[in-house]
């Protein structure tokens, strides 16, 4: 069986990694893409947590569905919105990429 | 070393891989599609987890739905395909030392919790109770609350979005 | 629990696996006489022009936008259902009130006009 | 057990005896069965292609006043495997400029989108590759994995119209997805679990009678999900150039027909899983195999519905078809969701019976309303063809034919 650091440490590293592209990446899909990863890594997270709960106490443990369920349902609507403004920006200024949306250096 | 464990090692490890190909490939289509590998590996995380239930949801939204968003994106921001560019920022490797550091940081602090090291066992075969899970979210004690509110933010992303996405339109009508 | 995972996962490899060697023996069985006419992107017979990233429409991206929304609306009630047949009736209540919000902003895309095919 | 009752199972548990002799541990013995089960199960799968291509051209053939294929063979039988032979030695044309990977694993992944969905279906009481608790879910999650396939052949082509079909097709897909999700939410409502399995034991009566427009949004939807006639807009022949598939040649372009027609036959038996009792039958408890029989004359005569839908309808427009989806179908599901739950919630102290006549009147309802109000949106909406004057080519020449039909 598994034991339950190798579940938090990959999680950790998905979540650097997707980190790492929400700092350095140009492009706004991108950084988009990268959030999706950290999202991820913390649905691992909750349900490795999740299993570790509902060996010591028993079946029943709602919260953690609960919390992904929520983690779901936000993702998607994240992507949604965050890919609608990025359409929208790119038909006002010609561009995705986040450093060449200046508005006030005209 | 038992069997789920070996399994368990080529999925992180491929799911670890393709996270960094997301990240670091200069054709964005290319990152897109490594996105769906490792979100496809992320389900069989959930599977080895025994949550069955996240594992095909997270292929049917994930997958399904959100990585095909992100491709249509793709297609319809066509400048984005400008592969000559780094697509990373000059200074990338400030943001890499950080997230190294913040991953040292995580596991060194993961590492004096006691429970670290403890065994997953194999659940039995009910512990994953949907029927649970369902009436929870509509009892009123429970989660009824987070799940209308569910509701009205999937009906404001809907409307935000299309009112973003279609106005252009609606102005040339 | 974990075996019929294993199963599902043996499937998936073997489903996988069987076009694969499909196409490999017949990948073997052809002939292979490649030039650079055969080769040629095919346009109805023009000269290939520009790249292959033709403008798309906004439309695409709406109605997948729309499929995401009600996607995950029903992964959220498929563990309703499930519980169901044990709820009362004020829990069914809640479900409808879940689903006629979401009827709302289907409307509202009508009447936007987003599900117009232009 | 005896053989003339459960032959699969017979077979299956003398091939696990077989393993266990041979002396490996219990886990590799499972892993081997699992493998080799699964083998047998796919490569089923794959040759009864040749069989259904052979039946829909046959009945393709009749309905439209032709004989089929009648040359090689008793009636024809053996003219898809000589046209397999032909196939498998057909040059495999990789054109200059695709995405090795995308291009290459998009056929694959096609036909093993479709394949995966035989691993949870219930094919009798006893036989089925595997019962997980979310079966119904998986169906169309694995169907989700097939529009991933479409978006990495259009893509990886490296060519417009490829590039273009597959869109079209992926928000043809995901478009119907929609009905199809939430129409499968009543039979998981009915039975209280999402196991297939579960599913068809409770179907007493089956759930045609219960919710017959729930099964009625669901059935067109998945023809709508298989792309195949009136729904093949992504690879309309005679009007675009042939969709996603343009750069495929050979077995490759095989393995999509190969994916298509497996996934008409597998939406016809999800079909009868789901709403037409599955392998349920008078005596199917006691005699298993009785059951099988049940299934396939089941899904044979859906499939049958099916071809008679293709060979019959014209194809849609694709603004037609997308009016279709979101403005009938769509509304069509969640007004069926939301009147199951309140009247089965409303009568569920009542008797089976009364209940079963209840949801049956409701359902009835829902569809003449939906009939009436459908007629009526259609009526304002159509535009007017016949009264506008539009330009007639007319040739003022002596070379037309006397009586051709153009005036002056």
């Amino acid at each position: 069986m598994i034991p339950l650091s190798w579940y938090l440490i990959a999680a950790a590293a998905l979540f650097c990694i997707g980190l790492f592209g929400v700092l350095s990446r140009k492009n706004a899909v991108s950084i988009l893409m990268s959030v999706e990863l950290m999202l991820n890594a913390v649905n691992i997270n909750l349900l490795a947590f999740w299993h570790y709960h509902t060996q010591l106490q028993g079946a029943g443990q709602i919260t953690p569905q609960v919390f992904v369920a929520m983690v779901f349902i936000v993702a998607a609507a994240e992507v949604a919105v965050g890919l609608a403004l990025i359409i929208s920006a790119y038909r006002r200024r010609e561009t995705p990429v986040v450093d060449e949306m200046t508005l006030l250096k005209g | 070393m038992s069997g789920l464990q070996i399994v368990f090692l080529i999925v992180a490890v491929v799911t670890l891989f393709s996270g960094v190909m997301v990240v670091a490939s200069r054709k964005m289509m290319h990152s897109a599609l490594w996105l769906i590998l490792t979100l496809l590996g992320v389900a069989i995380l959930f599977a080895t987890l025994q949550a069955g239930f996240f594992a095909i949801v997270q292929v049917l939204v994930y997958i399904g739905a959100i990585s095909i968003l992100i491709i249509f994106t793709l297609m319809l921001t066509r400048r984005v395909m400008d592969d000559e560019h780094p697509q990373v920022i000059k200074g990338w490797w400030l943001p890499a030392v950080m997230a190294v550091i913040l991953f040292g940081l995580i596991a060194g602090f993961l590492a004096t919790w006691e429970d670290f090291q403890v065994m997953l066992n194999e659940l039995p075969a009910d512990a994953e109770n949907l029927a649970a899970f369902g009436s929870a979210l509509v009892n009123p004690a429970g989660y009824v609350i987070p799940f209308e509110v569910a509701s009205v933010l999937l009906l404001a992303a809907l409307v935000g979005a299309i009112y973003i996405a279609v106005e252009r339109k609606e102005k040339t009508r | 629990m974990l075996n019929d995972w294993l199963y599902v996962g043996v499937f998936a490899l073997v489903s996988m696996f069987l076009p694969a060697a499909a196409i490999s023996i017949a990948a073997l069985l052809s002939p292979k006489k490649p030039n650079s006419i055969k080769n040629a992107t095919y346009e109805c017979g023009m000269e290939p022009v520009g790249p292959a990233w033709a403008q798309m429409k906004v439309q695409y991206y709406v109605f997948t936008l729309i499929f995401l929304v009600f996607d995950v609306e029903a992964v959220l009630l498929f563990p309703w259902a499930v519980a169901y047949k044990q709820l009362p009736l004020y829990a069914v209540v809640e479900a409808i009130l879940f689903i006629l919000i979401l009827l709302g902003g289907l409307l509202y895309a009508w009447r936007k006009g987003a599900l117009e095919w232009l | 057990m005896s053989f003339w009752r459960d032959p699969i199972i017979f077979i299956i548990e003398w091939a696990k005896g077989l393993l266990a002799g041979i002396g490996w541990g219990p886990g590799w013995a499972t892993i081997v069965g699992f493998v080799i089960g699964a083998f047998v199960l796919a490569t089923g799968a794959m040759f009864f292609v040749v069989f259904l291509i052979w039946y829909e051209r046959k009945l393709i053939g009749r309905l439209q006043d032709r004989f089929g294929p009648n040359r090689l063979g008793p009636w024809g039988l053996f003219q898809p495997i000589a046209d397999m032979l032909k196939i498998f030695t057909k040059e495999l044309i990789t054109p200059s400029g695709v995405d090795w990977i995308a291009y290459n694993l998009a056929p694959i992944l096609s036909v093993a989108a479709v394949l995966m969905m035989w691993a949870v279906t219930p094919f009798s009481k006893t036989f089925f590759g595997v019962n997980i608790s979310v079966g119904i879910l998986f169906l169309i999650a694995v169907g989700g994995l097939g529009e991933v396939g479409i978006i990495l052949a259009g893509w990886g082509s490296n060519n417009k119209y490829a590039l273009v079909g597959a869109l079209r097709a992926v928000a043809q897909l995901c478009s119907y997805e929609v009905p199809f999700v939430i129409s499968a939410l009543v039979p998981v409502m009915l039975t209280g679990s999402m196991s297939l399995v579960d599913i068809v034991e409770a179907q007493n009566p089956w759930y045609i009678l219960v919710a017959p427009a729930a099964a009625l949004v669901f059935f067109i939807a998945s023809v709508a999900e298989t792309g195949r006639a009136p729904f093949d807009l992504a690879e309309a022949e005679s009007e675009i150039v042939a969709g996603y598939n343009v750069e495929y040649s050979g077995l490759k372009f095989g393995m999509f027909f190969v994916g298509e027609f497996l996934h008409a036959f597998t939406a016809s038996f999800i079909f009868v899983t789901v709403f037409l009792g599955g392998w349920r039958g008078p005596g199917a408890d006691q005699i298993p195999v009785l059951g099988l029989v049940y299934f396939m004359i089941k899904t044979f005569i859906v499939y049958f519905a099916l071809i008679l839908f293709r060979g019959t309808n014209p194809r849609f427009r694709i603004d037609q078809m997308m009016d279709l989806n979101w403005k009938v179908l769509t509304p069509l599901s969640l007004v069926v969701i939301m009147v199951i739950a309140l009247v089965d919630r409303l009568f569920a102290s009542s008797a089976d019976w009364l209940r079963t006549v209840i949801l049956l009147a409701a359902n009835l309802v829902i569809l003449v309303v939906a009939e009436r109000l459908i007629r009526r949106g259609v009526k304002t909406t159509r535009p007017e063809v016949g009264s506008r004057e539009r330009p007639v080519a007319s040739p003022d020449n002596l070379f037309i034919q006397p009586g051709s039909g153009a005036k002056g």
